[in-house]
């Protein structure tokens, strides 16, 4: 019964060493944030599994952990802050599919705030089947002209950069016809709309795109290569999604008002520990996946976690409404605001449970729909034979679409 | 009993009227205005096709049709999510006024509902919520026929609007009823902010406010229980209306939407789903037609059958409307999607009357359990 | 509000009188069963919507509820017993079907109790997919040589009659090569097994047919119209099961026991009474596809009536077996038994729910599948598009199968 | 704390031991038999691959492994369904001599346990079942080291083949513990007929019965609610593992069976059920694997993780074998298929030691709620 992983043990006091080092050296209270950040960026410390000089260390992801422990421990600036999407999607992709001169171009900037990232993959026709992106990007010269039209594109409004996926060539299978680029937001013809949602905000906007013109070394991977390019993206989402926001949940909401509460009927105490249970297994499971990820031996339960996940807040918040009572006949705000960089930084601690009860519709289709998760577990994990594909080996341009 | 056939002609001519007058475009226009009707189309309801007066007894001025008939009203309404004070009005206080036992104050105040003079409503509910008689601690003052009230009252529908006022309390012997009408000193309402925006309610604030008692000192709340039960049935209708509508939708938009080069609505997953809407809704109309055909007939377990009816309806429109704005993927959270309407019509339709937890609860205690 | 069906009314009138007249000409106590019963089809009251002479008065079949309540009253013997399946869905077949010589040669043996019908479409490959039967008839000049292996058979060991789909063609597509038969099970080659169920008993059987040879009399419907003859028994068999056994069902058995015990957990109430509450629903649904097929006007609560009936006994018994608490770790007897006349006349009162909760869970398997209805509501009720169907226009023989 | 590698190194090894040992016509002999367990089976499981003695002390002639070890020997012997007194023996005699306080009572028995040469069991439950304190009215007769003990216990595992029963039993102080003898003056034992065929349950009756009375007089009950979760631990890990075997089963048949020309695991409806399976028995295993680290651990709150994990497993195993028997369709409802093996166990398994009803409750009062 004895522990085998020294290796483990010396990478762990490698990480410890270099952020205490970090911390003596660039003391937080008195180093300005950009200077801060940019050391760390240097001592490999912004993602320790990155390639040295990159921002790394060549290190196991999971000891990421260890650095960020300390540091919000000693006040440090936090480089994922208001950049999630540029830190956990943008910076692997870059990494993965970039060249060198891209790796220099992106990740510093990233994890210093110089440059938010936002996500442009999602449009009206292609949600579920995001393979069906018909934003067109047509070669002209050095350049590409986009047209076309994004949607679901939180941060977009506030971002410098677009991770984005466009058709190149309709005259292809869907999948093969995708390119990647990396667009400036700012560009001519960019235009962000707010979308309003059911809980009365707008949390993520419309992107327009007309005749936006992009150079080819914003281009992130081979041309026809952005389905693999966007895979490097999505995986880092789906791990985001799964792992988020369980600090103070729907479960412990619910806990709180039925203790505030006198008296209840049987039911809600039968549908409290109920809930109350299925909570703690669903984090048991998120630690299991972490643990097993981290011993390199990931499980299905991995992928089990945005559907149970997505449960939980619905039946949770659900459940909330029950114990308000009547007040759930209520609600607090329908004026619509929409995301800014203030309400990035103040982002409230309580938010009312009846607009999370509304929020929580989404977690079942954002990032990966249920019902996607489901024929993912089906075919990848218990390897049944995939739906009948009508669009499998058709030109795009071929394809039925509605 | 009415055949088949005329109730489904009185669905037809509902269904026409609303498909023009309550189009999405007015509901929602309606949910930003604060009043919350459009007089013009009450006036139509009323003069066109009789609607406010239609299970009204003929000698009160109504039709002295059934809640067969009025359920069928109830539906449409639901399925167009009509924006007006007739549920208020009609499902509960004309019956807290069939079942007051008080003649004179049918004749007072029934026909002018019937003929759509009278916007009406009941208040119970106070601060803390409830629908039932121990959510009712407002106490009158006074004695013989002079009484005032001083409290509060929420939760109540369009009181905002309302002509006349039905307002629960407490005297010596129980619970009784009183009347209050629109201007009378120290009324005061206000709409809150309600999550499903095509139904307001309103607190009612009352400030040593003459009222008329109804019925006999203290003995309310037999018939009160009775009309808010009739009132769930109705409201039971209203959510099967709403219900059969978004799996109406969703199915069609499932034939329309396309994902991976086939109908959305091609899938045997989805499809799975929305046959299992249909069996929901289809159990949920047994539900709801029966307590409608109990409150019709007289049953004398009609209680029974009105709780059923809103347990079940009411979990019956939620689960739809959650699985219609699943099955209509990010559209269906956007705020120019109609589903989101139904979605929280559904949640709150649950709550108005009793939670299904609490109609559950009443079940068990009909059957000694 | 006047009711206008003045023909039904005389309609039921006509019913009425000419049972009592049965009556009156026939007193049950005085009269022999075989004598009761043929002069009953005689007067058209045996099956009321069947043809004037074949036992019927061509009246809604709906008023056939009229005759059996005042036959039962005088105690006169009924003419289903023992014989439901020939009577419920042979009879319809042979009318639809058959000939003048047929109607003549099965339908007043059936309703006389003469012989006794089974019916013989699943086979070990063709289960939901019914119409993949590989049961092969080939023609031998007058006769028919019948091969091939049959499950699912309940009354086949004490039937005279099997209602049989065969293969009579396998190149062409499998619906179109079928033909439907109705079989003397007492000839040379039929042989009946008791299949055991995880129940103990044997309600059900496999019949081995062996070189079997068959009339070519016993033809039903024209060659290769095997599966629209099929359709006419199915359909009855699924009025049949959404309607049974609602009498002493799991909702009456768990409220007994409810009474029976003195303290529960607060869960269990919650549970009584949401399965008293589906229970109830489920009836009123059942009635009111009653009501809408007397009055020729069916909705879909007909079809959902099979899938509530299998959920509220599965959910019922599984309620029943937390209400008997630790005694649910036991059983009352594992001995096999098989279904014979006697066990057909005795019909228990009081099956131990324990027994009734392992049997509840065929009842979504049985006489199609919940799956299968789910697919039947989405496209014939809801009007969703067809699966995509790998099979449909290709010659039986070369569709793969396993 | 042993690595992943050195788990899965045991679970091969349990594995290919019960895939011999254990095969379906093994279990099919043993469920006729009223025995229930194969004598050459048991020495192989103690001498060859010392199952018996694993998580027990190394002092008191065990390994010394942890739970950690122990539940994927018990997920293994719920996968291959094995009939014999393991659980008995292991899970509940081992723990309970374990948990008692008795240092003499554990060098008198446990050896014997840890060697295979001792089969034992606890008896808990009387004739109205029950799994706590309430469930002990049995009254012992007698002082000091002088017991004897009259009454019936019920539904106790094993206990026609025990060398050992533990008994708890009423004395002045509270609920004790006593050891009965195999051939013990007044002991009978009659195995019941039980729905799950691979587990025996049995009467115990005791008419003067001399007993050795373990740990102090009156204070048994707290080790021996400790004890009875830890068994709860190790009955998690055996449905996790039955689950887990169903869904193999499920997934396997559905690739090799053809309707309509396609595999039953193409049909997405069917293909997200199984899904749905997964997510299941994945959070199953959470649940139970957390439970036995914390038995492993001594965690504070020990008794609360094995009630989530026996409510939680308990309820995904049934789920998991009523869904994998409806996707076998007709064959799964045949006597001669395996499924209704894992049924059966499945659904007995939520009773034994508590049903989910019970456990939710318990987590409820955890919670102070």
């Amino acid at each position: 019964m004895t522990a085998t992983a020294t290796n483990q043990d010396a990478d762990t006091e490698l990480v410890i060493a270099k952020t205490e080092q970090l911390l003596r050296d660039y003391p937080p209270a008195t180093t300005d944030r950009r200077e801060f950040l940019s050391a760390q960026f240097d001592a490999g410390l912004a993602w320790v599994h990155f390639p040295k000089g990159k921002g790394g260390l060549e290190l196991p992801r999971s000891l990421q952990h260890e650095v960020y422990v300390r540091l919000e421990e000693a006040g440090a600036p936090n480089g994922q802050m208001g950049n999630q999407l540029g830190y956990s999607m943008g910076a692997p992709t870059v990494l993965a599919w970039g060249d060198e001169q891209q790796h220099e171009r992106y990740l510093r900037p990233i994890f210093l705030g110089d440059e938010r990232w936002c996500q442009l993959f999602s449009e009206p026709g292609a949600g579920s089947d995001l393979a069906a992106v018909a934003t067109r990007a047509v070669k002209d010269g050095d350049d590409w002209i986009m047209n076309g039209q994004k949607v679901w594109n939180s941060m977009a409004s506030i971002s410098d950069i677009g991770m984005l996926i466009a058709r190149t060539d309709p005259e292809v299978p869907k999948h093969q016809g995708l390119t990647y680029f990396v667009i400036d937001m700012h560009a001519p013809g960019v235009e962000v709309r707010p979308l309003r949602q059911m809980t009365g905000e707008a949390e993520f906007n419309e992107v327009y795109l007309t005749d936006v013109r992009v150079p080819d070394a914003a281009r992130l991977g081979a041309i026809s290569a952005g389905w693999k390019v966007s895979m490097a993206t999505l995986m880092n989402e789906r791990v985001m999604f799964a792992s988020e926001g369980m600090d103070k949940g729907p479960v412990e909401t619910a806990l709180d008002l039925y203790r505030e509460r006198d008296h209840h009927e049987p039911e809600l105490r039968t549908r409290m520990i109920d809930m109350w249970i299925k909570g703690r297994v669903l984090t048991l499971s998120n630690q299991r996946a972490a643990a097993n990820r981290a011993a390199g031996t990931p499980g299905p339960e991995g992928s089990t976690g945005k559907i149970g996940y997505a449960e939980l807040q619905q039946k949770g918040y659900e459940l909330c409404l029950d114990l308000l009572g009547d007040e759930s006949l209520l609600y607090d705000s329908y004026e619509m605001h929409e995301f800014t960089l203030e309400s990035l930084k103040e982002r409230p601690t309580k938010i009312d449970p009846r607009r999370r009860f509304l929020r929580s519709r989404a977690n079942s289709i954002e990032g990966g729909s249920s019902e996607i998760m489901h024929n993912i577990l089906a075919e990848r994990v218990l390897g049944l034979p995939p739906e009948h594909r009508v669009d499998k080996d058709v030109p795009f341009s071929q394809v039925p679409r509605g | 009993m009415t055949t088949t056939e005329e109730t489904e002609e009185l669905r037809r001519t509902v269904r026409r009227f609303l498909d023009q007058r309550s189009t999405e475009a007015e509901v929602r226009r309606l949910m930003e205005d604060e009043t919350g009707y459009d007089p013009a189309v009450w006036k139509q309801m009323a003069e066109q096709i009789g609607l406010q007066g239609l299970a009204i007894p003929e000698e009160f001025g109504g039709s002295g049709f059934s809640y067969n008939e009025l359920r069928v009203v109830f539906e449409e309404m639901g399925r167009a999510l009509l924006t007006a004070p007739f549920f208020a009005t009609v499902a509960l206080a004309a019956n807290a006024l069939i079942e007051c036992g008080d003649d004179d104050a049918k004749k007072a105040y029934l026909p002018g509902i019937a003929s759509g003079e009278t916007i009406a409503t009941l208040a119970l509910s106070e601060e803390r919520g409830g629908w039932d008689d121990k959510a009712v601690t407002l106490q009158a003052s006074g004695s013989g026929s002079d009484w005032t009230l001083t409290g509060g009252k929420r939760f109540v529908p369009d009181a905002h609007v309302a002509d006349l006022i039905l307002v629960a309390a407490r005297t010596a012997d129980g619970i009784s009823l009183f009347a209050v009408e629109k201007g009378a000193a120290g009324l005061s309402t206000e709409v809150e902010l309600t999550m499903d925006l095509t139904r307001k309610l309103a607190r009612v604030t009352l400030d040593s406010t003459p009222a008329q008692l109804i019925g006999t000192q203290g003995q309310a709340w037999n018939g009160l229980r009775r009309a808010l039960r009739f009132a769930a049935v109705a409201l039971a209708a209203e959510q099967v209306g709403g219900a059969q509508k978004v799996l109406d939708m969703t199915v069609q938009y499932s034939k329309e939407r396309f994902q991976f080069g086939r109908p959305l609505g091609s899938f045997q997953a989805l499809k799975h789903k929305m046959a299992d809407m249909l069996v929901d809704i289809e159990s949920a109309k047994s539900a709801a037609y029966d307590a409608a055909r109990a409150v019709a007939d007289g049953d004398a377990d009609v209680e029974l059958s009105a709780s059923v009816a809103k347990a079940f309806c009411s979990e019956t429109y939620f689960r739809t409307a959650a699985q219609g704005l699943q099955l209509h993927g990010g559209i269906g959270f956007t705020w120019e999607h109609p589903i989101h309407l139904y979605f929280k019509r559904a949640k709150s339709s649950e709550f108005l009357l009793g939670s299904p937890v609490y109609h559950r609860d009443l079940v068990g205690q009909a059957l000694g359990i």
